[in-house]
């Protein structure tokens, strides 16, 4: 092929992804990531496809596996849509485990890796070692600073005590945001009245509750997943535990919680958050539930679909030519539905670290600064029953 | 539950056909040693690798599980120590010292959970195997959270994919011969005698605790040691990763299928899973799961006493019918 | 009342009951003698449906055709078998065992009655009611398992070796018993080991010998003639009256 | 009478409340085969495997030659010389009876293994009575033929003292007559064995002496023909009428000719 | 209230576990069944019985009118149509708990995949009487009231069914010697059918007690079937009383530790106490078959 093919461009490209269909890592895909890819891939192609710099449209034609929630099989199916299906793009798996083994593959082959649900403090040196790879979701360290920053603030304002209770679950995330936050709190003279962790697959969690309840913590912070949010929740419910700050992690964001829990998530605090006043997210937000059927999490779904938006326009720009994109990921500015985006260091560095539901949805209001940050509402309204 | 039906039902191989099958098993191995010289790309050595693995953990779980019938499902617990083993040394000591160092762990672990759990029996042992592997899993994770206060670890070395793959062969060799030589030893005979009747085994003399516990232990050095030289091809390992239970039951499963009973059995079963796996996998990401299942009951419907004992049936018919 | 015709069971090639024919009456005791490995314990099983029978065997009890039913109907049309091995249920209580062999709803009327005549024949299962028949002794098991077949209130009893392992004081009130339990009108078809005794109360038996019906006659002919003594009364040729 | 081989004092053993076997003391010579006889659970079976290690006796001991048994494994039981067949035949059905034997041979001090066990393994199958049956499975054989192959296995052991446990119960009288030959020969080696049997018969043709057990507790100990006439004896285990040689036919209708009797016995299956 | 929050805690989670448990131990114990597919099928009356409170506006208990004889009707067939050349084929010997891994094995995927397929991966979840009653001051949801009760009940009665009747009595036979089953006249086929139907029934109406409180996603059948495992063993199988004592006594020994101890710990409690109750009784609490 010489100059004046390349110059044509290729007919389609290829883009491949292996992701969680099956196993403990499917709620995940199946909540933040899967219907992003699929979004991204109908309405590219229904409007003919990505339009290459030659002015020419050229469909996307996708490659899929299930990578059964190992990192084993992730890493193998990774190699295969290298070699064996020579796609041209590859998707990222979810979580960060997943995306840290995978990272050695795409980093081997020069595949930029867009890792928009990892959540890791090594970050800053993993974007060293690894080129070719972009972390969108922040460290855990992040999160909890922002957090404990912003309740400081509330504090001085006199709004809350010093009392904070703290559970984590017992997995890098957990461990990650509560070594954070500990920190944080200590130094900003937070007294840490109860700061335990336990470990992924708790069924029941009233013990803790009970016992935090006990301690009457003005701040309750539980850095979760999906499943304990929800009995947390549940719980705190149950037995009429209202702090004045009541944070869960991850899983507050899903349309779910607020599906089992109407208005009572109002005044409930996680991690992420959006400004869904601004058009362009609502415009996302109607979109994804008209073509997936769901509508997508308040946390890191629009995260992902900012990281697909980029590609495209990357893609757009420059080509097919894989370091050529990551170069451009690496320093051009983006027109996202969050706005014009440039990364730092190939990480994202405006990330809500700080939501709220409130009025039914979920919305950031930390960093303060940031446009379209919302006051928080303190104290969280008690539960109705 | 005496779940792996006895070596006599399985049937008896004539020695002619034992020779054939093992000459093609060793031009197996041959094959598979040059593959990366023949120029397979990443993703076939990825399959390679992925084969091996479960070649030395099927292969390793049967050198126990076989001849004694005691099934466990603590293949995951040797497994992920191994892998985790490697996390913590890989980064600081020599490759071989930490393969040395996962297989120290193992061993003591082994010997630990040898002398708790082998006066159980039955289903008793499989799902307390089970709930050990779950314990250990646990007590790690509780380790790194509360002690180390690090969950998850990087693991950056040196060692291509290419290296896995024969590190792996290699393992896979050593438990074949090991598996030989027991086979022929007294210790081979002292476990068949064990998974037969225990009772009968103590009362002609042996000492049922040390064959089992020696045999466990050599087991487990085996996974052990797949576990660590799996380990740098995941970058970060945690709790969850190296210690998942999926692992033991595919194991147990592959191993079934082949045939436990007989040394390359269990490598007769891992082949086809593992290729039906890859390739429903990649043919029918969404539909995986169903069509996994129907073609695993096909198989226990139409292929009772596993593949191997579909083999030898299948020649000893044509060998009567030739003698005809 | 038990009346058997064409019965055959094959193990693989091995033909180990070949076309076997044969009558038990009411209030008879029927004695099968036959040696080591010449398919007693084979009819019997065969009989009670616990192993295969090949086709064209014909089993009539009270002039029902049994042979196309299942071993569980067997037991409820009114055969009780005894099995080589005894077949008792060890994780269960005597009293749990007993009370199985009145299972069948022919057992169910007189559940009472036999519960008492089966622990005064075997006082010792009195003593033991609720001790888990595995850890009872050998002897104490074949009580068991002659007293569940009781149970059900047979109109045949097949019996294989019930005398095995009992004491010679326990062995004798069993056969005594067998006789009170012929005289109450049940059949028994009896396979023994102790010739002597059993055809000491039994009133017909048979011969067999690799798997076919070799001989028959009253039970007092039997153990007159000569070959028979040699065979199985372990009396030389010639060395008795 | 020479120092005893096993010396057995205040050997007691309880299941909950039961007491199986209660303070039980008797010896064993060297050479010497005794039976040890008694009604059904008065014991006999536990006390073997108190001697043989499957059970531990709470009390007591067991001496054989200088060695304390009592509390040691069984393993640790059969290295000193103590083989033991059982009521119930246990044999490896899955193994081969050539395997049977070697598990017999392998795993004991002057045992063999191998090529080398090949010979032994023949001979004592031969002796059994099961030469040519090699490579059949355990599990195939009836259960006489287990019995044997059980007895095999213990010989393989080659024991001080071997404990046969009904092992000639379910004989018919020509294989009761092999069987006993059989031990006969086996105790004119000079083999010294406990035989806890309920035929009479075999008693009285291979035991000198007797050790008759009731209800956990020893009540005769003697020779045989003297103790099997001891009156508690007789009322507890043998009852009243001892054996009478000949039939007794209740039913034998006077007169009455053998109906349809055409034994061809040793005829075309032979 | 401490004391009256551990035990209402330690109840409501140990009558959870042995909910979950008492239909396997039924399945295995006397259908001798290894049903690996166990999980799967709870989480498909949890799927049911959301779907029919969130689409057809049922009531939840109402739910259990239907998902129980469902259930049995299911599982029924199942062992007719799937395991019974199984049984058949191995005499039920050895031979049979292989092949029943395997088979359920895959009928673990099938059905697996049968539920990713019409729910996808996602978490569902409902509220239904999660409000507060007051206990002596201590508040506990009505729901998981429910499901103890549910537990208590289903596991006393069935022990009673088990150890008091004639066909209770029948069962437990052919749960220890289904060989000889057929000697007392006892049709094992019929029996473990049943026995495997009922223990479908329970499974079917734990799915739909479940879902009550518990958000569930078509890849969590594993992590139910796992726990009934445990608890079955621990309880000694085939004994419903044993569910429930070990279902408790793990319920309780979370709830201790989590309390008194850390909570990073309960999971590693629970299988240390199920393998210390393992060492000491080999056969589980109630259980009387060591092999
Ligand atoms: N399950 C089996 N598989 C194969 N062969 C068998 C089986 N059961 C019995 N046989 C064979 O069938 C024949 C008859 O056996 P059976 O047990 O009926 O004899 P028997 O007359 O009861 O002998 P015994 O006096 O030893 O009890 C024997 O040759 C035996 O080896
Ligand atoms: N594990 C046990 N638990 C409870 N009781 C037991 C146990 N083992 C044996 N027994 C009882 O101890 C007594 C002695 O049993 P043993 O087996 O020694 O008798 P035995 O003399 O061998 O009788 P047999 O002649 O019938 O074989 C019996 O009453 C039996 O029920
Ligand atoms: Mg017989
Ligand atoms: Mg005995």
């Amino acid at each position: 092929a010489g100059p004046a093919a390349a110059q044509a461009g290729p007919d389609k490209i290829r883009i491949g992804w292996a992701v969680a269909k099956t196993g403990p890592n499917a709620p995940g895909v199946a909540t933040t990531v899967l219907p992003n890819y699929k979004l991204w891939v109908e309405e590219i192609n229904a409007a003919g496809g990505i339009q290459l710099k030659s002015g020419k449209r050229v469909p996307v034609e996708v490659v899929e596996y299930d990578d059964r929630s190992s990192s084993e099989e992730a890493v193998r199916a990774i190699e295969r849509l290298v070699t064996q299906d020579k796609v041209d793009f590859i998707l990222p798996p979810w979580g960060t485990g997943t995306n840290l083994a995978v990272g050695p593959t795409f980093h081997k082959h020069g595949y930029p890796l867009l890792a928009a649900t990892a959540v890791t403090d090594r970050a800053p040196d993993l974007v060293k070692r690894w080129p070719n790879a972009f972390f969108f979701l922040g460290t855990g360290h992040g999160y909890g600073e922002a957090l404990v920053s912003y309740l400081e603030q509330e504090r001085k304002a006199g709004k809350i005590g010093t009392k904070v209770a703290m559970m984590s679950v017992a997995d890098g995330f957990g461990v990650d945001l509560g070594g954070a936050a500990r920190k944080v709190l200590a130094k900003h003279g937070f007294e840490l009245v109860y700061d335990k962790t336990y470990p992924v697959g708790t069924q029941d969690l009233s013990p803790m509750l009970n016992e935090i309840k006990g301690l009457a913590p003005d701040v309750f912070i539980a850095f979760s997943y999906p499943p304990d949010t929800l009995g947390i929740t549940d719980q705190a419910k149950v037995i009429g535990f209202n702090p004045k700050v009541f944070y869960t992690g991850v899983g507050t964001q899903f349309p779910l919680y607020k599906n089992k829990f109407g208005a009572n998530v109002d005044g409930v605090m996680s991690l992420g958050g959006i400004d869904a006043d601004d058009p362009a997210v609502q415009a996302y937000f109607r979109r994804h539930k008209e073509v997936t059927g769901q509508e997508p999490d308040r946390f890191a779904s629009p995260i992902v679909w900012v990281s697909l938006q980029m590609l495209q326009q990357a893609i757009e720009r420059v080509g097919v030519d894989r370091a050529a994109v990551s170069k451009e990921l690496a320093s051009g500015t983006f027109d996202t539905i969050l706005g014009q985006v440039k990364l730092v260091d190939r990480q994202w560095p405006k990330l809500w670290w700080v939501g709220q539901w409130q009025d039914g949805e979920f919305r950031g209001i930390a960093p303060t600064d940031r446009a379209g940050a919302r006051p928080a509402v303190i104290p969280k309204p008690a539960w109705k029953p | 539950m005496n779940a792996l039906p006895s070596p006599a039902a399985a049937g008896n191989s004539t020695g002619a056909g034992r020779l054939a099958l093992q000459a093609l098993a060793v031009a197996g191995l041959a094959l598979l040693a040059a593959l990366p010289w023949l120029g397979a790309d990443d993703y076939l050595i990825a399959v390679g690798i992925n084969i091996l693995q479960y070649g030395v953990l099927a292969t390793a779980w049967a050198l126990f599980s076989g001849p004694t019938r005691y099934v466990s499902l603590a293949t995951v617990a040797f497994f992920g120590i191994g892998a985790y083993t490697a996390a913590v040394f890989g980064e600081t000591l020599p490759w071989p010292a930490v393969l040395a160092a996962a297989l120290g762990v193992s061993l003591v672990l082994a010997l630990i959970v040898g002398l708790a759990t082998l006066r159980l029996s039955g289903v008793h042992f499989v799902i307390f195997t089970f709930g050990l592997a779950e314990l250990v899993h646990q007590l790690v994770n509780w380790y790194e959270v509360n002690v180390t206060r690090t969950l998850g670890r990087y693991l950056f070395v040196d060692i291509s994919q290419v290296q896995i793959y024969w590190q792996l062969l290699a393992l896979l060799v050593a438990v074949l011969a090991t598996g030989w030589a027991i086979r022929r030893s007294r210790l081979g005979l002292a476990l068949q005698v064990i998974g037969d009747d225990e009772v009968v085994a103590r009362h002609v003399g042996i000492d049922t605790t040390r064959a089992k516990l020696l045999l466990f232990a050599i087991s487990a050095g085996f996974i052990g040691l797949a576990g660590a030289a799996m380990a740098p091809r995941w970058t970060y390992i945690d709790p969850a990763i190296a210690f998942n239970p999926v692992i033991s039951f595919q194991v147990l499963i592959m191993a079934l299928l082949g045939g436990a009973n007989r040394l390359f059995g269990p490598l007769l079963g891992v082949l086809p899973v593992a290729l039906l796996f890859e390739l429903l996998s990649g043919s029918f990401p969404n539909h995986f799961m169903i069509l996994l299942g129907l073609v695993f009951m096909a198989i226990v419907y139409f292929i009772p006493n596993g593949l191997f004992g579909l083999l030898e049936r299948r020649r000893q018919r044509a060998g009567k019918e030739g003698g005809k | 009342m038990l009346e058997i015709a064409g019965l055959s069971v094959r193990y693989g090639k091995h033909l180990a009951l070949d076309d076997v024919a044969l009558k038990v009456g009411r209030g008879e005791i029927v004695v099968m003698l036959g040696a080591n490995g010449a398919g007693k314990s084979s009819l019997l099983k065969a009989v009670g449906g616990m192993v295969k029978r090949e086709p064209g065997a014909s089993i009539r009890l009270a002039g029902t055709e049994l042979a196309g039913l299942p071993a569980h109907r067997i037991v409820g049309a009114g055969l009780a078998l005894v099995p080589e091995g005894r077949g008792v249920f060890g994780e269960l209580t005597v009293r749990e065992n007993l009370a199985l062999g009145a299972f069948p709803h022919r057992g169910r009327a007189a559940e009472a009655d036999n519960f008492e005549r089966v622990q005064n024949l075997f006082p010792r299962l009195r003593e033991r009611l609720d001790q888990a028949v595995r850890t009872m002794s050998g002897g104490e098991q074949q009580m068991v398992a002659v007293g569940r077949a009781l149970m059900s209130a047979p109109a045949i009893l097949l019996l294989d070796e019930p005398s095995l392992g009992l004491s010679p004081l326990m062995c004798k009130e069993l056969f005594q018993a067998l006789a009170r339990i012929r005289d109450d009108g049940t059949g028994v078809l009896l396979v023994e080991q102790n010739a002597r005794q059993s055809l000491a109360i039994g009133d017909r038996g048979y011969l067999l010998e690799g798997g076919r019906v070799v001989g028959s006659g009253s039970a007092a002919a039997l153990g007159a003639d000569p070959a028979v003594r040699a065979a199985y009364l372990g009396v030389a040729h010639g060395e008795a009256a | 009478m020479s120092a005893p081989l096993l010396k057995v004092t205040g050997l007691t053993k309880a299941f909950g409340g039961l007491v199986a076997v209660d303070k039980l003391g008797f010896e064993v010579a060297p050479g010497e085969v005794i039976g040890l006889v008694g009604p059904n659970g008065s014991g006999k079976t536990t006390a073997m495997n108190l001697i043989s290690g499957a059970l531990r006796a709470d009390r007591g001991s067991i001496r054989l030659g200088d060695a304390e048994l009592v509390g040691l494994r069984p393993d640790r039981i059969v290295r000193h010389g103590v083989a033991r067949t059982f009521q119930l035949v246990r044999v490896l059905g899955s193994l081969s009876c050539a395997d049977n034997v070697a598990a017999g041979l392998a795993f004991h001090p002057g045992g063999a293994f191998g090529a080398g066990a090949r010979e032994r393994i023949d001979a004592l199958l031969a002796r059994v009575g099961l030469g040519g049956r090699e490579a059949l499975p355990a599990g195939e054989l009836t259960y006489i033929d287990q019995k044997r192959l059980e007895l095999a296995r213990a010989l393989a052991l080659a024991p001080r003292l071997l404990l046969l446990d009904e092992w000639l119960a379910g004989l018919n009288p020509t294989e009761l007559r092999e069987g006993i030959a059989l031990i006969r020969s086996l105790r004119d080696e000079g083999l010294t064995m406990i035989l806890v049997e309920h035929v009479m018969e075999a008693v009285h043709a291979l035991c000198n002496r007797c050790v008759v057990m009731n209800a956990g507790v020893l009540l005769a100990d003697g020779p045989t023909a003297e103790v099997l006439r001891n009156p508690e004896v007789v009322r507890a285990y043998l009852g009243e009428d001892v054996e009478t040689d000949d039939l007794p036919p209740p039913h034998l209708p006077t007169g009455e000719a053998p109906t349809q009797l055409n034994l061809d016995a040793g005829g075309q299956h032979a | 209230m401490l004391i009256v929050d551990v035990l209402l805690a330690g109840f409501t989670l140990g009558g959870m576990y042995a909910l979950i448990a008492m239909g396997l131990t039924l399945q295995y114990g006397v259908a001798r069944i290894m049903n690996l597919s166990y999980g799967e099928v709870l989480v498909m009356s949890a799927f049911g019985t959301w779907f029919a409170v969130t689409r057809l506006d049922w009531n939840p208990v109402a739910v259990l009118l239907a998902s129980l004889p469902l259930g049995y009707l299911a599982s029924w067939l199942i062992y007719r149509v799937l395991m019974m050349p199984l049984v058949r084929r191995s005499g039920a010997g050895p031979a049979l708990e292989v092949d029943s891994i395997l088979a359920t094995f895959g009928l673990l995927f099938l059905l697996q995949g049968v539920l990713l397929l019409a729910f996808g991966g996602n978490y569902y979840s409902y509220s239904y009487l999660s409000q507060p009653v007051d206990i002596l001051g201590s508040q506990v949801a009505a729901n998981r009231l429910v499901v103890l009760g549910f537990a208590a009940a289903i596991g006393l009665g069935l022990y009673l069914l088990l150890t008091r009747s004639r066909l209770g009595t029948a069962v437990r036979a052919v749960a220890v010697a289904p060989r000889f089953a057929p000697l007392v006249g006892i049709d094992v086929w019929r029996l473990s059918a049943i026995a495997f139907g009922i223990g479908g029934a329970l499974v079917a109406g734990g799915g739909t007690l479940l879902s009550m409180f518990l958000p569930f996603s078509a890849t969590m059948g594993v992590v139910f079937a796992m726990k009934a495992l445990v608890v079955v063993i621990m309880g000694g199988v085939g004994n419903l009383l044993g569910c429930l004592v070990a279902g408790l006594m793990l319920g309780f020994a979370e709830t201790l530790v989590a309390r008194f101890v850390d909570p990073g710990l309960t999971l590693a409690v629970n299988f240390a106490l199920f393998l210390l109750v393992l060492l000491l009784r080999p056969a589980g609490l109630f259980g009387r078959v060591a092999r």
